[in-house]
């Protein structure tokens, strides 16, 4: 069966090692957050300038002048550090982040990433997600495997405009788990109960199948 | 003998020299951070023709999103906007133009403008629609685009402390674009919510340093919540 | 489970790893701010062939200048040498190769470097021997030369306080050069006068983020004064 | 007759106005400090990170942690700020601080300067001198108009490696104060009891000379 919202966040989780420091996209990959392993100690990077983002705060301790990249209100864990923007895109594209995760509207076999804008549509803007795609060595892409209407979002070649090139290295939708390498998806993980065949089938680009697909554990 | 004292009383002597056509770099992320008085001022004067710098426009009637209703604002350069009615109508109308430039570009973009660095190269936005008509250069087997650096006539920045002669510190993440920001501006105005004796910040613990500062006034801020989110039970 | 604690306890642990024809970046200006027992450890290792980029070169019995007796330095980036009798002897002979950057440059370089900026443009030489085979671009009617990041194999680097997670505290203007390397080493070591909890530190008067640490170690410091000026009466 | 180091610096110490940010280099530069106005107020920004430079410590002040950048023991003022040195550069690079003054071995008459390299002698390195002159929009050299044997240091082009181009508003040497501009010196002052003819002899490069040349005040 396809994977909830949640158990995509669960087997995402996996991909964390402790230490990391990790930042995560609005929408699933916040909930990741909810499921970091507990022998692990993670660190959460805003891009709006924290590093060190704690949970959302109670009602007593809300404050505007504390919010994350979404502009919810959150806290600090202990130890965590603020900064300008500018410092915090330093980070990120300077490369010291070790994990990002964060959606997508397609991905391609060549690992470009389209997540930003839908010609026709009003374009609200890239925010951070270009220099987040453009720093990161190792990107994590979540996203549904197909589209409302049953269309492939892992392409041959993405159709809408780019938020980057050649950048994602994996994929996890609620069928699978994908690598992206050598022009083409390698399918490593189906989601329980999830048959190669329909994965096969909602995969538009090229997809490399093992001969054994292990269920992933969520 | 004014020395070095940059307070000044009024919001009309914050904001002087402003005028139909400038640029204004505004700090700020979504409504966190941002010179609520020198917005609400430059709504007052009616100045237009404004081209703003910021990383968003504020939303309908808070933020920068209130000079949309008197069409002072020409053209936004903003890395995510449109959280407001009136901003889409504009937008999709052509009245208002849109320069979508990636955050991290964005703020680096400020930061260089202020540090005398014309152009830079980044990955970032390399083969999408970011990269139109910008410089390719590959380093080290990559490519990357020249991107180049943004100041402006005013700067209007908010910051938590200052001491009279421009010290700033920056309050959690409402520091966010404003430090960049102070810098890249021809006259930067800075409104703060509280101003302390010079000497009270400690040197190594100043963000931003007077140099950059041309005037400050101290504000009273509504502080607006633009997602309100707590934590369960 | 080591989660976050970067601190080691020997100054071996601290530098394991380096090795002939790296390139190390060094914090420091003059003898102000030097990692001064990563210094004696990399003597101690007697590590060849290696490539300095640091303000300055230390004097002849401290600070780099030490390891020049062994003739562990192949090259060095920097904008102003010389304080010592050895360096001048294997600069003449050419055993020392000297890449002389403006001190401006410099700085900019390694932050370029850490902030994933392979290049950028400054005025900063145009005209001069540093200009030579760099590009020259015009921005608004003036020339610049286009100046390429550094990045290094290991930064050393000194600062006040640190947590045990890397976030780092400098001292008066033993800051210097030090934030900058912090960023442009893939392994980045700091050695600090003093360890303090994780907490103690507030988030927005951290200089470096932990993020860019990866090993600490506390150290000893001489700290010797290079020139010694004191108040008349 | 010839001005005194001291003398120099009197004179430079007129070109500040209050509430100015100034850089003041080694050697000559460094006494204008000792003559600023009474009632006038000025900020000493210094390369390696101070702004808000104060006098030499006393002995139980001396702190190896505060120096500046000609790497003497110095002391903060009250209200000064100390940071990096890249953000120290962004400031000098970007045009923020209002007042330069540097020595030089050589300007000429398009505003060109030379004063950190003399081939055939070790090359110690520039230091900070070649940012400071790019960024400055208001520099003024201090140095004395001739050599030990005589030779003019105000040329109509320099012979030394250039440490900046076309970017010297302003010569206060020994004997006179000059303005550059349009490709020539512009006599403005000469030193008390200095003939104007002495000045013309000692200028190598093109100097203007008005009908008038007052006498400097120090």
């Amino acid at each position: 069966m396809a994977l909830s919202r949640d158990q995509i966040a669960m087997r995402v989780a996996q991909e964390l090692q402790d230490g990391y420091y990790v930042n995560l996209g609005i929408g699933i990959p916040t909930l990741v957050s909810n499921y970091v392993p507990t022998d692990m100690e993670v660190m959460l990077q805003s891009e709006n300038g924290l590093l060190g983002m704690g949970p959302y705060p109670t009602e007593e301790n809300v404050d505007a002048d504390m919010i994350n990249a979404g502009k919810e209100t959150v806290t600090a864990v202990t130890g965590a550090s603020i900064f300008s923007s500018a410092e915090s895109f330093a980070m990120i594209r300077g490369g010291h982040v070790d994990l990002t995760v964060l959606g997508a509207f397609e991905v391609d076999q060549n690992g470009n990433i389209a997540s930003y804008m839908i010609p026709g549509k009003l374009v609200k803007g890239m925010g951070g997600a270009m220099d987040l795609v453009a720093g990161a060595q190792n990107i994590v892409v979540t996203m549904t495997h197909a589209d409302k209407r049953g269309n492939s979002k892992l392409l041959e070649s993405c159709t809408l405009p780019l938020t980057g090139v050649d950048c994602i290295n994996k994929v996890v939708t609620d069928l699978a788990v994908m690598s992206i390498k050598d022009g083409s998806f390698h399918l490593l993980e189906r989601a329980p109960g999830v048959s190669v065949e329909e994965i096969i089938e909602k995969t538009a680009g090229k997809l490399v199948v093992p001969d054994h697909v292990p269920e992933m554990k969520v | 003998m004014a020395g070095f004292n940059k307070v000044v009383d009024t919001y009309e002597q914050a904001m002087a020299g402003l005028s139909d056509g400038m640029t204004v770099i505004a700090g700020g992320f979504g409504l966190c951070g941002i010179p609520e008085g020198l917005i609400e001022q430059i709504k007052q004067m009616k100045t237009k023709e404004l081209t703003f710098v910021s990383n968003n426009c504020g939303v309908d009637d808070f933020g920068l999103g209130v000079l949309l209703q008197d069409k002072q604002i020409k053209k936004m350069i903003s890395s995510y906007v449109g959280e407001n009615a009136e901003f889409e109508r504009q937008y999709l109308s052509g009245e208002l133009e849109v320069e979508l430039t990636p955050q991290g570009t964005l703020a680096e973009k400020m930061r260089a403008g202020g540090a005398g660095i014309p152009a830079f190269y980044t990955a970032t936005g390399f083969g999408t629609p970011v990269a139109e008509g910008k410089e390719v250069k590959s380093f080290d087997g990559r490519n990357y685009i020249l991107e180049e650096s943004i100041t402006g006539d005013f700067a209007i920045v908010r910051a938590w402390k200052a001491d009279k002669i421009g010290n700033l510190v920056f309050r959690d993440t409402a520091m966010n674009f404003n430090p960049m920001a102070a810098t890249a501006g021809k006259i930067t105005v800075v409104e703060v919510e509280e101003i302390v004796e010079v000497g009270e910040l400690q040197p190594t613990e100043i963000h931003t340093p007077g140099i950059y500062v041309n005037r400050i006034i101290k504000g009273q801020f509504e502080k607006r919540i633009e997602r309100l989110t707590l934590a369960k039970n």
